[in-house]
């Protein structure tokens, strides 16, 4: 009888596909997203050997070099105002914005996601998430880094704490809303059925299901957190020099935009290099995540 | 239903209190003093202390707090520290700013980026995404100020295509006050656009998964009904979710394009209140963005359920 | 006032530091005469790009710079400076008389002003505002205005004033916003709090509305005894805070005149031939304050902080920083000033190798830590790290620490620091900027110095009316003061005032930019 | 009356769906899976072709190649027409919509998935008449709402404003069924349409499908495991197994005289009423001791919209399932057994009322203890497909109850899984595919796997077969009674296939409209039911015999009665 039934319709099995060998296979196979991950660890090895592989202290200010322009002998990536090496600057600048992204975005997730979660789950939980939120919303993101900054003094580490709390209630709300909906659908009441106390049910049938929204955030935050840091250091209120951040030297670029366009074009483009690796990186996870949508090659 | 609108619209009644208590406590733990700024080039201890009883300052903090409320229950907010303008004046005058440049935002990125979204969903792996992707990742990655500053440039100055600051109220002409404002608006939304972008383009790419795509399909139906009416719209909850937020955070968060472009808008408002320990005024901004914010949760909430009739959100 | 240094400007002190004029560039105040009939137009409006939003429009209460633009065109005052420096009558009709040993002053006003309510100005209009700067509790301009005894008026169209003690600086103070006079009759219908709401002064344009953060428009007043060289029919101050963009304004024509443009703007004004450009050097100045109340080996140590001021190379830096644009100091006296002696302008050079001596000498260890804090602004860190690059030459370890700037002031008023980098916009009259920073007991004497000597060489100052003896006390304390170093000097910036298509248009020392008689040229 | 012998076969037209040589495949991340291989097969204007065969064997997959409709990873070859037209796998978008819907509609096997969740389904019926018809707004609501009608909903105004998963099983089917009938199309295809209603309601609908043959000449592509369907209704019938037609000819030939062996077992395990009047089973008393399931005066209700009374779904049930016990529960589509199942199962909460589990009573008993208490009891949902995690495999979806109440090491879960599949005669092969990855009764059978595995002391199952061809069927029901009896659970089992409840339990009940309008021993309620609509129902069961079925239906229609009409 059992014979019967596995002599069915035909298929070419390979290797047995578990869910996590799926995974693997699926991030492998995609270009793109293996791309990004060798830029993102180039970058990242870039930021953390920095003080090696830098030519130059990023913060020494060298008055007989100001403004020298990329390809320049000595200073590869040009110089800025004060005549200190670009590229050195960028290494550096790469590593405290990493930092600053990275710590937003844990931050935002590890507080937002449980809290977003509850909140979805259980009235109670929704109250005090919900309100809360909009209690934090209430400080317009600025006024409340600058508070900050006024009583602790700007820093890397308040800039990213600042603005991932200020990310919490994107995530929060998100999670909130994805939970709400997910729970309501059937194969949770199955689960539910099944005895899968709470916590199991959100955390095996509503974080997966909302893993896409999540992923997305994630990869906008990303390059929020790094772009807010530069807002901060416009206004004064981020990283503490003479380290760099790549958003505080596009803040000071600002102001020679037409006299020394390199100062933002070098460390913009390594921002928007992040934030591409980032979002493929994303994409691509969210792709071998999704085991409804089969890529069509 | 209607108990459960009240109940809610009490919480927010609650929060919005808690704010003011919040905002009133946090902006005098900041150091700096408002006498001090406002006796500006004359430090005379004298003078300082005069203007700290003349705005309250010397009295405990309590009472500060109950005079303020109750006169804020009254409709008044207190008069600006620094420019001796009542702060409901100036809250009047800031809001509707900001309130235009937000809608022309929504209406410039939220448009666009669920379409792009759209778009980036449907020709997934195809050059209508990799167009998508790249311009929302220059509406990631490129700082406001930046955009702002090239604008000027570019299309302010040598262009003449536009003003390169300043605001026309809308009263006074239509086409002026769009002209102040639709640069500011593009370059807010490109980001609101970016974000919007990646979070449909997922949530749809989930959506496309689900059978009834098919079965919309088996009725015949156009590619772009398919897309917009049922992909986009079971994906919705989360973009509006989104849009909510970003909806609050312009209302208070345009500060650097408002500081940029000249717009007096209460963003540039709150941070000069801010910088100058401007009490009243902090506080005012503080409670309109309040109540702005818990009038939209209270919105979305109410929307959630036309979105999706499954959801019940905060029971 | 302290200025906060950012490149969306602080009014007449735009960066950080100012300096004479001595390495920098020529002063260009523009011509203080009316333009010759017939090269001007008459009527339209005039747009003024403002760089910051200013505090209520009140000239006793006010402490903003950037109000004295404004006031320029709506508010008079007794006296006006001349790009020399020089005292010049406006509503007075001629420089005070000055009697009884410094001790009196009287002066003759003009009979032909009315205020833009139309009520006449008079001796008793004038005592009316004084009385109100001396008892408003909010007065700004009560420390201005020295130990009055008495005022009286002699006749309708002359004041007197007395003095406790003689008060040298008094026809200075008399160019500021103390000697503006304001109408009795507003000041009674609007009360003392709410005349901010309506301005009323005598001037070639009166006050016609106010929206917060936006603008101030002005209208023509008929009024004025000088109308029918009165031009445009309006100025609008539209505030715009970024230094790039006002600079932007101007090139695109939305604006004609700037209060002030920064100096990284003007690579790119240059290309635009038809604005012009007009420099005074700045009255303020940037220093490094020490914290002599803190326990530190920089606040110990007299030799330190020579040594630091000679491990600054302030001409390389401002040249870096600011191109042509300020120079280098080392004093509170602007070298236009007619204050300025060679003994207050002295600034020993750049020498790493006499820093180095020092240090040893002063028996501390290299390298010598040192924090400073600044305020928060791309420009003052930036000023900052310059510093910073400057000074570990010799041996100094400086640690930059940003806070925001209402945080500075306050930091520095309760010396809760052990340096910081502050900006000062400054006074014509060398008293009131020494006499608020150094004097034992100065409302703006955040090191907490505390020389007896200096305190008498600030009273003998001003007891001395002679400007050649006055120059010599100064030179005397500056000498003392750059071997104590309270406060090192750093630089002076220079003001830049940009316009276009316009005539008429001057400065003053001050930097505050004149408009009564200019036009459109023709 | 046509004779369904002749009426196709003589037709000389040319055929409304011609499938030549259609082979489709899957790629997936397990490699190829060959679904389909070189099937062809013509229908007729105006012919019913019934489908019928194993599931798995690739029904669905043939029928949706015809539109066009299988996912990207599809690899499909062969040939097909629709209404003569151009090849449907070469077809321009534009010629494609203008076919689906107007040309050829689709009934979806599993309505709840194929609903759009967040539309009317009143609006989502409109829509498919407004894309293909220049109708206004309100003409088409009100086609939808004559639709609804038709398709027997009660209050059909009423329930075109409702959501989706606010409708019971069947009437998100009778939805799906208007929907196709809308604009009376030349082909539907019916992806077992039938399989939520109950009997009388299955009746009126192949009334509705015959009707509009004869009226209209619409052809039928019916894809269904109830063989008593195929013989009223359809003229010819294929037979599939294993991705393949195994035999095809007029429907009195198969099911008379079958040729190929998988027919004549498949229409041996056709379970029939007659049996149960066959059987003398000893008279069953309802349990008094031993209780796995006590309920007493339920009543239970769902909120309606602003301002509108609560629909009290079930009223004032009491009914008592004993340990070892199996009950079966039929009724009227839409009359609450769904809902009854889950607020047994604490799903739903009552309005009033008592339940009490294996001694307990779920009104005191709340969260872990509630959770730990679930343990004991399986549940089988009415759709397999709404009721699996698209984000878990197959084995992680089985296993999921062991993990929930920690039971056994991983290998012994794996273990336990692969022979649960095979119980339930799945291939363990499978295991590590997704739901999405299945077809309609590989699901149902994932989904009773996984309510068995943890041999649940209560198992309440809705509709658990379904979905299954009738040799799947029996062996699975096999499965139940050899479990039943080993392990002695309670069973609650709701079916509309009154010949599977007839063979499998030992008491039955009736619902109508929230209430429960008959019950006793399986055997008195079948074969001498009191209630008029028990007998209704009973009347109304289709038989296996084409030519005994069509003397039925005569014989009903000269008495008038519509109900039967249909069958
Ligand atoms: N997307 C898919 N990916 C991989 N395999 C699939 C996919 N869809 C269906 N299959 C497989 O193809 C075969 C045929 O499926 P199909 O749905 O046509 O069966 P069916 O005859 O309709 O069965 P049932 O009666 O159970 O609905 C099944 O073995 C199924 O597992
Ligand atoms: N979530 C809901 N909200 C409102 N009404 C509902 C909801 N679910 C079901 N109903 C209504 O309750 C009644 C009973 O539904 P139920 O699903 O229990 O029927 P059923 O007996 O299982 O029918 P079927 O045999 O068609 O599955 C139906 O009229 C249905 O429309
Ligand atoms: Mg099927
Ligand atoms: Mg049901």
């Amino acid at each position: 009888m059992v014979a019967a039934a596995t002599a069915r319709v035909g298929s070419t099995p390979v290797k047995e596909a578990t869910p996590w060998r799926r995974f693997r296979r699926r991030m492998i196979r995609n270009r793109f997203g293996m791309g990004a991950l060798l830029v993102l660890f180039v970058l990242v090895l870039a930021g953390v050997l920095s003080p090696i592989v830098a030519p130059h202290p990023p913060g020494d200010a060298n008055f007989a070099t100001v403004f020298q322009r990329p390809g320049t002998v000595g200073y590869v990536l040009g110089t800025d105002n004060l005549g200190r090496d670009i590229l050195s600057r960028v290494l550096y600048g790469i590593r405290a914005s990493l930092e600053v992204g990275v710590l937003a975005v844990l931050i935002a997730f590890v507080v937002g996601v449980p809290a977003g979660l509850l909140a979805g789950a259980f009235r109670t939980a929704d109250v005090i998430a919900s309100r809360g939120t909009d209690l934090l919303l209430a400080f317009p993101f600025l006024i409340m880094a600058i508070g900050v900054a006024a009583i602790l003094g700007p820093s890397l580490m308040i800039a990213a704490v600042a603005i991932g709390i200020g990310a919490v209630p994107s995530i929060l709300r998100v999670m909130r809303v994805e939970t709400a909906r997910i729970i309501s659908l059937d194969y949770v009441t199955a689960a539910r059925a099944q005895g899968a106390g709470t916590l199991r049910i959100l955390s095996h049938y509503v974080l997966p299901n909302a893993a896409s929204s999540l992923i997305v955030r994630a990869t906008v935050i990303m390059p929020g957190a790094i772009l807010g840091e530069s807002t901060l250091s416009f206004l004064g209120l981020g990283i503490q020099p003479p380290m760099p951040s790549l958003g505080g030297m596009l803040a000071d670029a600002q102001q020679y935009a037409e006299q020394a366009p390199w100062m933002a074009v070098v460390p913009g483009a390594a921002i928007v290099l992040i934030c591409l690796s980032f979002n493929t990186l994303g994409d691509a996870l969210r792709d071998a995540l999704d085991v409804q949508v089969v890529s069509r090659d | 239903m209607l108990r459960r609108f009240l109940i809610k619209f009490g919480q927010g009644l609650l929060t919005v209190f808690l704010a003011s208590i919040v905002v009133f406590l946090a902006i005098r733990a900041l150091p700096g003093d408002p006498a001090e700024t406002m006796a500006g080039e004359d430090q005379n201890p004298a003078v300082i202390a005069a203007i700290r009883a003349k705005l309250g300052l010397d009295k405990p903090m309590p009472e500060q707090y109950l005079l303020y409320m109750w006169h804020a229950l009254h409709g008044d907010f207190g008069t600006s520290i620094s420019s001796r303008v009542p702060v409901s004046t100036l809250l009047g005058q800031t809001l509707p700013v900001t309130l235009q440049l937000t809608v022309l935002t929504m209406v410039c990125g939220g448009i666009v980026g669920m379409l792009m979204g759209s778009v980036g969903a449907y020709w997934r792996g195809q050059w209508p995404e990799w167009l998508s992707s790249v311009l929302s990742l220059v509406g990631l990655s490129v700082p406001h100020f930046w955009l702002a500053m090239l604008a000027i440039i570019y299309v302010g100055t040598t262009m003449h295509l536009f003003p390169v600051s300043g605001y026309t109220p809308l009263r006074e002409s239509l086409g002026a006050n769009i002209g102040h404002l639709i640069v500011p608006a593009l370059i807010l939304g490109s980001a609101l656009a970016a974000v919007l972008m990646r979070q449909t383009r997922a949530n749809m790419l989930d959506a496309f998964g689900a059978e009834y795509i098919l079965a919309v399909r088996a009725k015949g139906a156009s590619e772009s009904r398919v897309v917009i009416g049922h992909a986009l719209r079971n994906s919705l909850v989360v973009a509006v979710t989104i849009l909510g937020l970003e909806l609050g955070g312009l209302l208070s968060g345009a500060a650097v394009i408002e500081q940029i472009f000249g717009l007096p808008g209460i963003g540039r408002l709150a941070i000069n209140a801010v910088f100058s320990r401007d009490y009243p005024v902090v506080q005012g901004v503080v409670l309109v963005v309040a109540v702005s914010y818990v009038a939209i949760s209270l919105l979305i909430d109410v929307l959630y359920t036309v979105l999706d009739p499954r959801i019940r959100v905060g029971g | 006032s302290p200025v906060q240094p950012s490149s969306s400007g602080g009014g007449a002190a735009a960066s950080p530091g100012a300096g004479p004029s001595s390495s920098g560039l020529a002063a260009n105040y523009g011509p203080t005469a009316p333009p010759a009939p017939g090269t001007v137009k008459k009527g339209g409006t005039l747009t003024f790009g403002l760089s910051a939003q200013g505090d209520a429009l009140d000239p006793t209460t006010t402490g903003a710079l950037v109000n004295k633009q404004i006031f320029a065109s709506m508010c008079e005052s007794l006296y006006r400076l001349g790009g020399d420096g020089s005292i010049n009558p406006q509503l007075a009709t001629a420089l005070p008389k000055i009697t009884d040993g410094g001790k009196t002053y009287t002066i003759p006003l003009r009979a032909d002003a009315k205020f833009a309510d139309g009520t006449p100005f008079n001796a008793a209009a004038m005592i009316t505002t004084w009385k109100r700067d001396l008892t408003d509790p909010e007065s700004g301009r009560k420390s201005e205005m020295g130990p009055i005894a008495s005022m009286k008026a002699v006749d309708d169209h002359t004041v007197q004033v007395k003095f406790s003690s003689p008060f040298a600086p008094f026809s200075s103070v008399l160019t500021d916003r103390a000697g503006i006079p304001e109408s009795p009759k507003a000041l009674k219908e609007l009360g003392y709090d709410k005349f901010s709401t309506h301005p009323t002064c005598v001037g070639p344009y009166k006050f016609q509305s106010q929206v917060a953060n936006t603008s101030v428009t002005l209208v023509k007043d008929p009024n004025y005894y000088d109308a029918s060289k009165v031009n445009f029919d309006k100025i609008i101050y539209r505030i715009i805070p970024d230094s790039s963009v006002r600079a932007q304004d101007l090139k695109a024509g939305s604006i004609q005149v700037t209060d002030s443009l920064a100096s990284t703007s003007m690579a790119s004004i240059k290309s635009d031939s038809s604005i012009k450009v007009l420099t005074a050097p700045s009255m303020g100045y940037a220093s490094l304050r020490i914290n002599l109340k803190g326990d530190t080996p920089i606040a110990k140590s007299k030799l330190l902080r020579q040594a630091l001021s000679l491990a600054i190379d302030r001409p390389t830096i401002m040249k870096a920083l600011y191109g042509p644009y300020a120079t280098p100091t080392c004093s509170p006296i602007s070298d236009a000033s007619p204050y300025a002696t060679k003994q207050s302008q002295a600034c020993p050079a750049y020498n790493v190798a006499k820093a180095e001596q020092l240090i040893k000498q002063a028996g501390v260890s290299t390298p010598v830590k040192i924090t400073v804090k600044t305020s928060n602004t791309s420009d003052s860190l930036q000023f900052a790290q310059a510093l910073q690059s400057s000074v570990k030459a010799a041996g100094f370890d400086m640690k930059i620490e940003p806070v925001e700037f209402a945080t500075l002031l306050d930091d520095m008023d309760n010396h809760k620091f052990e340096a910081g980098i502050l900006s000062w916009s400054g006074r014509p009259d060398p008293d009131g900027n020494l006499r608020a920073e150094m004097a034992t007991n100065g409302t703006g004497n955040d090191s907490g110095y505390s020389n007896p000597q200096v305190d008498k060489l600030l009273d003998d100052a001003v007891h001395v009316t002679d400007t050649a003896q006055r120059a010599k006390i100064y030179g005397k304390m500056i000498a003392i003061l750059n071997t104590d170093l309270p406060y090192i000097y750093l630089d002076r910036s220079q003001i830049l005032v940009g316009y276009k298509g316009l005539s008429g248009v001057f400065i003053d020392p001050v930097g505050v930019v004149h408009l009564a008689y200019a036009g459109t040229t023709a | 009356m046509r004779d369904p012998d002749l009426a196709p076969a003589t037709s000389d037209s040319s055929p409304v769906l011609a499938v030549r040589d259609l082979a489709v495949s899957f790629r997936t991340d397990h490699g190829t899976v060959d679904a389909l291989r070189e099937v062809s097969f013509e229908v007729a204007p105006g012919e019913i072709l019934a489908i019928v065969g194993e599931s798995g064997s690739g029904k669905t997959v043939a029928t949706r190649a015809a539109m066009r409709l299988l996912p990207p990873n599809a690899v499909v070859s062969g040939q097909i027409r629709l209404a003569g037209g151009a090849d449907v796998l070469e077809m321009t978008d534009r010629e494609l919509r203008s076919v689906r819907g107007a040309t050829a509609s689709m009934i979806f096997q599993e309505p709840s998935a194929a609903l759009d969740p967040v539309y009317r389904v009143g609006d989502q019926i409109c829509e498919g008449i407004r894309i293909h018809r220049a109708v206004s707004r309100s003409q088409a609501r009100a086609r939808a709402v004559e639709l609804l009608e038709a398709v027997g909903i009660g209050e059909p105004a009423a329930k075109a404003r409702a959501f989706p998963h606010q409708l019971s099983g069947g009437q998100k089917q009778r939805v799906m069924i208007a929907m196709a009938l809308a604009l009376e199309p030349e082909l539907i295809i019916a992806d077992e349409p039938t399989t939520a209603l109950d009997v009388t309601v299955q009746a009126g609908i192949l009334s509705l499908l015959r009707s509009l043959r004869d009226r209209a000449g619409t052809a039928t592509v019916l894809i269904t495991h109830n063989m008593g369907v195929v013989a009223g209704l359809a003229d010819r019938v294929v037979v599939m197994q294993n991705g393949s037609i195994v035999e095809t000819g007029p429907v009195n030939q198969v099911l008379l005289s079958p040729r190929h062996p998988y027919t004549r077992q498949l229409l041996q395990a056709v379970p029939s009423l007659a049996r149960v009047e066959d059987s003398d089973q000893a008279p069953v008393r309802e349990p008094r001791k031993d209780l796995a399931l006590d309920v007493v005066n339920l009543n239970v209700e769902y909120r309606s919209g602003l301002g509108r009374p609560p629909l009290r779904a079930v009223r004032d049930i009491s009914l008592r399932v004993g340990v070892g016990e199996l009950v079966g529960l039929v009724g009227e589509s839409g009359s609450g057994k769904s809902t009854l199942g889950l607020s047994v199962a604490g799903l739903i909460r009552p309005v009033s009322g008592s339940i009490r589990l294996l001694g307990r009573d779920m009104a005191t008993i709340r969260g872990r203890r509630l959770d730990q208490m679930r343990r004991e009891i399986g549940m089988v949902f009415q759709d397999p497909r709404a009721s699996l995690n698209p984000r878990m495999t197959i084995a992680e979806g089985i296993s999921e109850p062991m993990i929930i109440h920690r039971v056994g090491t991983k290998a012994e879960r794996t273990a336990r899984v692969i022979e649960m599949m095979e119980r339930v005669q799945l291939d363990p092969g499978f295991r590590h595919r997704y739901p999405h990855e299945l077809s309609g009764g590989q699901r149902q059978r994932v989904s009773l796997a996984r309510a068995l595995i943890l041999h649940p002391k209560l198992l309440i199952a809705d509709e658990p077969t379904s979905a299954l061809d009738v040799s799947v069927q029996a062996r699975i029901l096999e499965l139940i009674r050899d479990l039943q009896e080993q392990l002695r659970f309670g069973c609650l089992f709701i079916s509309h296939d009154l010949a599977v409840v007839g063979e499998l339990a030992a008491r039955t009940l009736v619902m109508r409209s929230g209430q429960l309008v008959e019950e006793g021993p399986t055997r008195e309620v079948l074969v001498h039911p009191q209630h008029p609509y028990t007998r209704e129902l009973v009347a109304a069961v289709p038989v296996p015999d084409p030519v005994a079925q069509r003397r039925r239906r005569e014989l009903a229609e000269e008495a008038g009665d519509l109900s039967l009409a249909g069958t």
